[in-house]
């Protein structure tokens, strides 16, 4: 029973895909939309149910299929482990994911190849569920390429624009250096333990008996770790994800915002036990993840294309998430994903809106005013970015307040970078708001006879979001905390939880403090002095710097891609050339003492038989006079 | 008469075949006359004769004298056709000289 | 014995047969009766009665001047069905000198008789006398064409270079006579188990060595091979290449396995220097040539170098000898035969006239191809299983280099096979194809096959010498 | 006296032999041919081999050398207008002859048998008889297997000389 | 019914192609090269029943040769890849109409025969002679129905030609000095010989030079590119298919077991050099113009990763080098058919004249990405699971070599998808592609269809070669 049932769980966004592969041409745009949304809503229901049953019982559910691959050492189980912590992510992944998949039918309808998008919409539920559902490292390693595969997918969706390929292309290339690193940390783990199942190792190291290699452990934790930062856009792999977002708006929302690059964190989260045996490792991504979250905060506060400054965000947030992760905080982080899952998607799908309604322009530059247009976006829009700058009561002030004040504990150069990205990102959100929905209209005349409110399909998942965004915040509140308790089971070792003393309070206090900050700041500069940021050729100094992202691409295409291009010429120019002239060259010199030796061959009877003669001799004086 | 190789010595009939066979192999290299170069073989055949002659008498033993006239036999038998090879070269190019053959080579 | 005395009374009954004008008998007649001369081949080697208690058994007739053992037979088997093989192409390849058919065909009759003599003969006198048969017979086919200058001056060159060789084989039987007292085999090897010699015997070795080092054309007196191959006829060249070199060969190893007890090292040496040089040369001056006949000339100078290999293991290498040569000289029948239908009516016989063969003619392409590959030791061709019993053997008495020469040396030689090859598959015709006539397709397609039969049963070849 | 005349007769074949390579005109080259051979039977007569002298100078002087000079003249070759090799290959034919006469000899030499007493067994060995005995007997198939020798030869010498009637 | 009847199958085959003459040709070569198919896994099922089905006969008794044809694990695993390969590479080449197709489908079923006899060759002599017999029929596929200009082609195929077999040679040298130890070819008794260090290490480097210029492994490659290029869709096919497996099978089969010492001191170097040929061929992949060179280039860097993972001399690295060897035969036929059919359509090679297909071909562009993916190793395609296993071996080896071998999922995704994007996407030019026609998706669906079954379940090949492996494994590592 509850095999099937979690096998329907795989087997209906997979079903979702195959339909909509194979017969979406046939199909009209609506009925492959409300088909792949069908799948994933049956994927939430199944879900719901586990969920429930687990919640009640504390037992996991364990499905061991087959022995996929067998190692010398191991073998490795296709099978499936729903426990606390998958349960929570597929909870949110195929809620989520029913909410987006809605959003899309209206928003794609337009696209002749909706057929294909739902279809590798379904795809991606089904690797992220098959990502957080294994019960062992390569499991998740077959959801965690899947992902990538689909975010490959769906960045190039629009694969006319060799520039969107380009990004696509990007995204699996930088994805993969982390997957190799994820590899080689299986290995290491597989080689230490004699097991990739999570339980195994949990159980090996709780026992304590096994004889461990701490240094070959630390290092397979820094594997994992190169492996989370690709996947969750962490420095030095994040740049990907701002040019992901040349896909379609709802696979940001959905992929490059609510689902796929938290699989780092839920990795991490996985292995917590493991990490836990490596503090130095988790010093590394604290550090990690405070400097991704300045930087990506610092380059947000400069961007003009709206999607952009989202992407930035998450980076940033993302990188809050590591820095609680590397304090050992996963229960926090963890709530922070799901909070950040809550109010990201619910941006990502209103500046969606607000695209859709601008038709495709994406320059806050060219946007403002919209708020008369459409209230429900603007407001959806505004609750969700309350709670990403921290403001209570809103979801995202409990969850950043928990990273901060653990930060606050445990490292306070870290609790002032974190707390400068959080003000900072309160700033450029409200920037965003106050471009976008305030003042006049700045686009084109075309552009403003078309503003409309987006309809009840896009503004459906819209406002649940924002309610989820709004009250999301209840599951862990501090003090007494649902969240923690349900995770107690998956964690091997809970954080530290402070009573709430003045300082808590303080902290509280000085973030609510710095995030008002900021957003006054955006009000003066936008509202009160009704700037617009300045076009791109107008742009210098140190902005222009930020605005370029501090060159980042640039530095990698200097420093990595043209030296591979250029090894790669001289392997083609010079190496080739010389190994293959050499093997010619053989053949050449035979011929070539062939063809002098055709002078030897003259034709005269005399010079024959004078050789015939000197050999004669030369035989005999060796046998005979030596 | 007694044996002559009491004498003489079988080794100076080698010597003196050895020195008329090279002769006639210097006179197959020095001359580009075909018919001096036949004769020339003619000279080393019968300084093998000779020799054989020498061995036949050292070992007296009938078989060397008889072998000889296998190889006058041979001779005869080569310079026949020799000759008919030499002719109908004479035929194509009207002289016998061997440096004119060399249009084979390479 | 009787072999030899019906392969020359055959080419008397040719010779009659043209003066009772039974020219079209000739042909024929000749073939059926080197069939039967190989029944009668098969016959007395069965009537040796070689079994496993008895297998050196020799019969000597005639005051051991002929003598028949295992080895005088296969060998002569072998010959006999070279014959055939030639025979059957001459009328074909002398149509325009249907007079002179009947002195072709007892030419190379004699010439058989020579190479028999070769190498069942038990009495150097017969060895001398076979050897010049089959020379003299040589010089003639060479120079067979006397209004072509090429084939004057290949008989001529031949022959000047073939009586020098001649001389000095024959000052070393003269110096073997000296030392023993005797040309016959088995007392010069009765004197020479004495151990007490003259220092001459081995000078005569040596020259007799030479003499037949000339004769199948081994390096550094290979130098007419190539001049006279390409300026005789075609169906000389043939004979040449695949008959005479492979009876000198025969009898080569005949004699020295007869004569000599114990090889002095030096001797050795001299035989690998010679071996390593012939197939390197060979093979390297092959490289560049343009004529087909030329080309082979020189592989056949490289093969000589692989045969010499079999000095390095003679007590086992008999069986081996037989097979590469009877791998090499089928292969080589074929191979003429085919270039003879490729080259008949034209001046020259350069690789260009092989263009396109693969789509004019395909059955004569592939003949032509399978007889390179087998050359160059391709499996499942019995001259890649030559070779390999070779270098088995070789091996076996720790003569690695030796080996290491030849594989280094088939490298090489695969180029200008090749190079054949690609001219027929990969290039366009320059003419118009050509009928094959009859008799050139029936030798090819058979002796390939026959190169192939013994490549898929080495074993019946390889042991037909005891 | 036996000696001595032994050394002459070998002075004398030697310089006949190189005449007939030096001279310019092939007939004098024959005469000298002739000469040389007629010192040779001179060896054979010392060796008491006189059947075998005679058949030589029959055979060589009577007929091969007859044979070449018919050839000579029928070329009409009796002229010395034979270009003379170039330098170097002059200069290494006789390099090359000295060569080869220094190692045959030295060779030779070192094969010498040292201390050897020829012993004359008195039985006959080389008269006409005995001869005749060993040739018919012992070597009847060579002696037979000659006359193949003999045969192809002249099917050979006809074979080259014979005029061609195309296709007839 | 034993394996010989498979081979008989193939000879027949081959020779009942030629002669029913070029109208019926492919026809008769699908049949033939299916009912193959058909009595491999015949044989295969009789053979895990645990029946006999291997083949001995005494050949030639002095030196002593076996015709001996083994069945194991192994040797059937490699025999069902050729055997499953042949009728879809025929099927490949149904659309192409060949000059004289009589004989290159009897080519093609020749080379089956010869490559499955290799395979399953138990005595080293009969190993060596289908080993060389191989080399035929691809020489005159690649000659006579190449593209591009004939002269080039002609030097590049005959380099080919003498390069392989010139390697091949010296294996030869290696297998009759181990003859004149052993006494015969029999592969077990090969691997008894005892062998002086320096013996083994010379026999050692003669197999390397055979199977390195085969596989390739830098710097012996250089042949490799070219003829991939000018070979027929077919030939190289079968080339890097096939016939380059047969000398990594060659390795587990002969070399390691033969010299295991020299194999365990040395390895090292020579997982390095296979590994430096994955980067290698990597960074060249990245620059090529040319379709077929680009895949050409790529299969060198996946076969030198599995050559690493055979060096490696553990359980893993042979298993996942079996594994990866049927993985990657399968998708580097599937890469180079699609390369085929949009050579066949656009008439260029040059990637830079391409692009657009996606839009026009849909069918075609996904099942082209999946295989790209396969090429790329994704997870639930075979081509995972071999690589997981390799790399795995590798970093048993030597962490550091598993992450240089690594480099492949990197520069593999980076070169692969960057020409799928050059090929297939972007908008349409002036140039009209037809989708996949009903035969060509047909063909491209079994090797999807397989790729996937075994990229998910891929236990039966596990258990099918596991037991073979450890067998070789004991005479490799005697300790272990």
């Amino acid at each position: 029973m509850e095999t099937n049932l979690a096998l329907l769980l795989l087997l209906a966004p997979l079903a979702g895909f195959l339909i909509n592969i194979f017969a979406g041409k046939k199909l009209s745009g609506n009925l492959s939309g409300t088909l792949g949304s069908l799948a994933v809503a049956v994927s939430f229901a199944v879900t719901l149910f586990f969920f429930l049953q687990v919640n009640n019982t504390g037992e996991p559910v364990m499905v061991n299929l087959y022995t996929w691959m067998k190692m010398v050492n191991f073998d490795i189980n296709f099978g499936f482990q729903l426990d606390q912590l998958s349960l929570l992510w597929l909870m949110f992944v195929t809620g989520i994911g029913t909410l987006i998949h809605i959003y899309s039918i209206s928003y794609m309808h337009d696209d002749e190849n909706i057929h294909k998008f739902f279809a590798y919409l379904n795809l991606f539920v089904l690797f992220m569920m098959i990502l957080v559902m294994g019960s062992n490292l390569l499991i998740m390693f077959i959801g965690w390429e899947g992902v990538g595969l689909c975010s490959y997918l769906l960045i190039g969706f629009w694969y006319k624009k060799q520039e969107y390929n380009d990004a696509a292309k990007k995204a699996f290339i930088m994805n993969r250096i982390g997957d190799l690193g994820f590899l080689i940390g299986i290995f290491i783990i597989g080689y230490l333990f004699h097991s990739v199942e999570y339980n195994d190792i949990r159980n090996i190291i709780a026992s304590g008996e096994a004889d461990i290699d701490m240094a070959w452990l630390g290092i397979a934790a820094l594997c994992l770790f190169i492996g989370a930062c690709g996947k969750s856009a962490q420095i030095p792999l994040y740049t990907w994800l701002p040019d992901a977002m040349a896909g379609p708006t709802p696979v940001s929302a959905l992929i490059h915002a609510a689902t796929m690059v938290t699989a780092g964190i839920f990795m991490i989260t996985r292995l917590n036990f493991v990490f836990d045996l490596t503090p130095d490792i988790q010093h590394i991504i604290a550090i990690v993840g405070a400097i991704t979250s300045l930087m990506a905060a610092t380059i947000g506060l400069a961007q003009n294309d709206i999607k952009k400054v989202l992407a930035y965000s998450t980076v940033s947030q993302l990188g809050l998430m590591f820095m609680a992760l590397g304090f050992g905080a996963y229960e926090v982080a963890v709530f922070h994903v799901i909070t950040h899952a809550f109010f990201k998607a619910c941006l990502f799908l209103g500046s969606g809106s607000v695209i859709h309604a601008m038709h495709g322009e994406q320059d806050m530059r060219n946007m403002g005013g919209l708020k008369k247009v459409m209230g429900i976006t603007f407001a959806t829009f505004m609750i969700s970015t309350l709670a990403i700058s921290g403001l209570p009561p809103f979801s995202g002030f409990f969850s950043k307040d928990e990273i901060l004040m653990t930060a606050f504990h445990h490292d306070k150069v870290l609790w002032i970078i974190g707390s400068l990205a959080s003000i900072m990102t309160a700033f450029y959100m409200f920037r965003l708001v106050f471009l976008t929905f305030y003042k006049d209209f700045r686009g084109t005349e075309e552009q403003k006879h078309h503003l409309h409110e987006s309809p009840g399909l896009i503004t459906f998942p819209l406002i649940v979001l924002a309610i989820l965004a709004l009250v999301g915040g209840a599951i862990s509140l501090p003090g007494s905390s649902w969240l923690n308790h349900y995770l107690a089971p998956v964690i091997a070792n809970p954080a530290q939880h402070h009573a709430l003393g003045t300082t808590e309070y303080m902290l509280m206090g000085i973030a609510v403090v710095g995030a008002l900050i900021g957003i006054g700041l955006a009000y003066t500069k936008y509202i009160s002095k009704a700037q617009v940021p300045p076009q791109d050729s107008e742009i210098t100094g140190f902005t222009k710097v930020v605005y370029n992202k501090f060159y980042v691409d640039e530095i990698y295409m200097a420093v990595i891609v043209k030296p591979i291009y250029a090894i790669g010429s001289f392997f083609k120019n010079v190496t080739e050339a010389a190994i293959s002239g050499f093997v010619f060259g053989l053949g050449r010199a035979a011929t070539l003492i062939g063809a002098q030796g055709r002078y030897i061959q003259n034709g005269s009877v005399g010079f024959y038989l004078l050789i015939f003669v000197l050999g004669m001799c030369s035989v005999i004086a060796y046998i005979f006079l030596k | 008469m007694e044996n002559i190789l009491q004498e003489i010595g079988i080794d100076n009939y080698i010597y003196l075949s050895a020195l008329l066979f090279c002769v006639g192999a210097f006179g197959v290299l020095y001359r580009r006359n075909a018919i001096v170069m036949f004769m020339s073989i003619e000279i080393m055949l019968n300084a093998v004769n000779l020799l054989l002659v020498a061995f036949s008498t050292y070992h007296q033993d009938a078989a060397g004298q008889v072998f000889v006239f296998f190889s006058m036999a041979v001779a005869a038998a080569e310079v026949a056709v020799g000759l008919a090879i030499l002719v109908a070269v004479y035929r194509n190019i009207s002289n016998i000289d061997i440096d004119n053959l060399k249009k084979l080579k390479g | 014995m009787n072999t030899l005395i019906a392969i020359a009374g055959l080419g008397i009954v040719c010779l009659i047969a043209e003066i009772f004008n039974l020219r079209k008998a000739i042909v024929p007649v000749t073939i059926i009766g080197l069939m039967a001369i190989l029944g009668l081949t098969v016959n007395d080697y069965f009537g040796l009665g070689l079994d496993s208690a008895n297998t050196e058994r020799t019969e000597a007739f005639y005051n051991n001047m002929i003598v028949n053992n295992s080895y005088a037979m296969a060998f002569t088997g072998l010959f006999i069905v070279l014959t055939i093989f030639l025979v059957a192409l001459t009328p074909e390849f002398h149509k325009n000198h249907k007079a002179k058919l009947s002195d072709f065909v007892a030419i190379k009759l004699f010439l058989l008789a020579g190479a028999v003599a070769m190498v069942s003969f038990g009495n150097l006198a017969m060895f001398f006398l076979g050897i010049e048969v089959l020379s003299i017979a040589l010089y003639v086919l060479a120079a067979s064409e006397p209004k072509n200058i090429k084939s004057n001056e290949a008989g001529m060159k031949y022959f000047l270079m073939g009586a020098f060789a001649s001389g000095i084989l024959l000052f070393g039987i003269a110096l073997i006579y000296g030392a023993t007292g005797s040309f016959d085999n088995t007392a010069i090897y009765a004197a020479v188990l004495t151990g007490n010699l003259p220092g001459w015997f081995f000078m005569g070795i040596v020259m007799l060595s030479i003499g037949l080092l000339f004769k199948i054309a081994a390096v550094p007196f290979h130098f007419w091979a190539p001049d006279v191959y390409q300026g005789s006829p075609a169906l000389t060249t043939a004979t040449m290449s695949t008959l005479a070199k492979v009876a000198a060969m025969a009898a080569f190893f005949k004699l020295m396995s007869n004569l000599n007890h114990t090889v002095p090292g030096a001797y050795i040496t001299i035989i690998i220097i010679v071996s390593i040089l012939s197939m390197t040369v060979g093979n390297l001056m092959a490289l560049k040539q343009d004529s087909v006949k030329r080309m082979l000339a020189f592989s056949g100078i490289s093969h000589a170098g692989f045969m010499l290999m079999v000095f390095l293991n003679p007590m086992v290498m008999k069986g081996v000898l037989l097979y590469y040569a009877a791998a090499y000289a089928l292969a080589g029948i074929a191979a003429f035969a085919v270039i003879l239908y490729v080259t008949s009516g034209k001046e020259n016989e350069d690789v260009y006239q092989f263009n396109g063969l693969g789509k004019t003619n395909p059955l004569m392409a592939a003949v032509l191809t399978c007889s390179l590959l087998s050359m160059a030791g391709i499996p499942i061709f019995s001259g890649f299983f030559g070779k390999f019993f070779l270098f088995e053997n070789v091996l076996e008495n720790g003569f690695v280099y030796v080996v290491i020469a030849g594989v280094i040396n088939s490298i090489i030689s695969v180029g200008y096979y090749f190079k054949l090859i690609l001219a027929m598959y990969n290039k366009d015709a320059t003419g118009e194809a050509v009928k094959v006539p009859v008799s050139y397709s029936i030798v090819a397609v058979a002796a390939i096959l026959l190169n192939l039969a013994i490549g898929l049963y080495p074993d019946a070849v390889l042991h037909l010498i005891k | 006296m036996i000696t001595t005349l032994f050394y002459i007769l070998s002075a004398f074949t030697l310089a006949t032999a190189f005449l007939t390579i030096f001279s310019k005109n092939p007939i004098h080259s024959a005469i000298y041919l002739v000469l040389c051979f007629f010192s040779i039977a001179g060896h054979y007569l010392m060796f008491n081999a006189q059947f075998l002298a005679i058949v030589h100078i029959i055979v060589y002087s009577g007929a091969i050398m007859i044979l070449m000079l018919f050839t000579i003249m029928l070329m009409n070759l009796n002229k010395e207008d034979e270009k003379n090799k170039t330098l170097w290959s002059r200069l290494a034919a006789v390099i090359s002859f000295c060569l080869v006469a220094l190692v045959l000899l030295a060779a030779f030499i070192k094969a010498q048998q040292t201390g050897y007493t020829y012993e004359v067994s008195g039985e006959d060995y080389q008269s006409i008889k005995v001869l005749g005995q060993v040739l018919l007997n012992d070597y009847m198939v060579p002696f037979e297997f000659a006359s193949v020798l003999l045969l192809v030869s002249m099917i050979g010498a006809v074979l080259l000389s014979k005029k061609e009637h195309i296709n007839n | 019914m034993d394996v010989s009847f498979i081979l008989i199958t193939l000879l027949f085959g081959a020779a009942a192609t030629y002669f029913v003459g070029d109208k019926w040709a492919s026809r008769a070569a699908l049949i033939f090269s299916t009912a193959a198919f058909a009595a491999t896994l015949y044989v295969i099922y009789r053979y895990n029943l645990g029946e006999g089905v291997s083949y001995a006969h005494k050949w030639i008794s002095n030196p002593r040769v076996i015709l001996g044809f083994q069945a194991d694990g192994m040797s059937l695993s490699m025999v069902l890849l050729t055997t499953a390969l042949t009728p879809i590479i025929v099927l490949t080449s149904f659309g192409n109409l060949f000059p004289k197709s009589r004989a290159f489908y009897a080519l093609i079923l020749f080379m089956a025969f010869a490559m499955a006899g290799t395979f399953l060759a138990v005595d080293g002599m009969v190993y060596y002679i289908f080993w060389e017999l191989s080399l035929i029929p691809i020489y005159f596929i690649a000659l006579r129905w190449g593209s591009g200009d004939a002269e080039t082609r002609k030097k590049d195929v005959v380099k080919f030609f003498i390069y392989t077999f010139a390697g091949s040679l010296f294996m030869l040298v290696a297998f009759i000095y181990l003859y004149t130890k052993a006494g015969d070819f029999l592969d077990i008794h090969l691997y008894n010989i005892q062998l002086s260090k320096t013996e083994e290490l010379l026999i050692f480097l003669c197999f390397f030079l055979a199977y390195a210029i085969k596989i390739p492994v830098i710097p012996f490659h250089t042949w490799q590119a070219n003829v991939y290029q000018k070979a027929p869709a077919a030939g190289t096919m079968l080339l890097s298919g096939i016939m380059l497996k047969m000398a990594l099978y060659s390795i587990v089969r002969w070399q390691l077991p033969i010299a295991p010492n020299a194999a365990n001191e040395y390895k090292y170097f020579f997982i390095a050099l296979c590994v430096a040929g994955v980067i290698y061929g990597s960074v060249l992949a990245l620059k090529q113009t040319n379709l077929k060179k680009l895949l050409a280039y790529s299969s060198l860097a996946h076969v030198g990763l599995i050559a690493a993972g055979a060096y490696t001399l553990t359980l893993d690295g042979l298993r996942g080098a079996f594994l990866q060897m049927i993985a990657h035969g399968f998708v580097v036929v599937g890469l180079f058919y699609a390369a085929e059919i949009i050579s066949r359509r656009y008439g260029t090679e040059e990637i830079s004249e391409m692009g657009g297909i996606r839009i026009q071909a849909a069918k075609f562009a996904s099942m082209f990405m999946i295989l790209v993916m396969a090429s790329v190793a994704l997870p639930t395609t075979f081509n995972f699971i071999g690589e997981f296993e390799l790399l795995y071996s590798l970093a048993q080896a030597n962490i550091w070599l598993a992450v240089l071998g690594g480099t492949t999922i990197i520069l593999g995704a980076f070169y692969m998808l960057r020409m799928f994007q050059q090929v297939m996407l972007g908008d349409k030019g002036g140039k009209v592609f037809a989708d996949v026609t009903f035969g060509e998706g047909f063909t491209f669906i079994i090797i999807i269809a397989i790729l996937i079954f075994f990229g998910l379940y891929p236990k039966p090949i596990i258990d099918f070669l596991t037991p073979a492996l450890q067998k070789v494994l004991l005479n490799i590592n005697p300790i272990n």
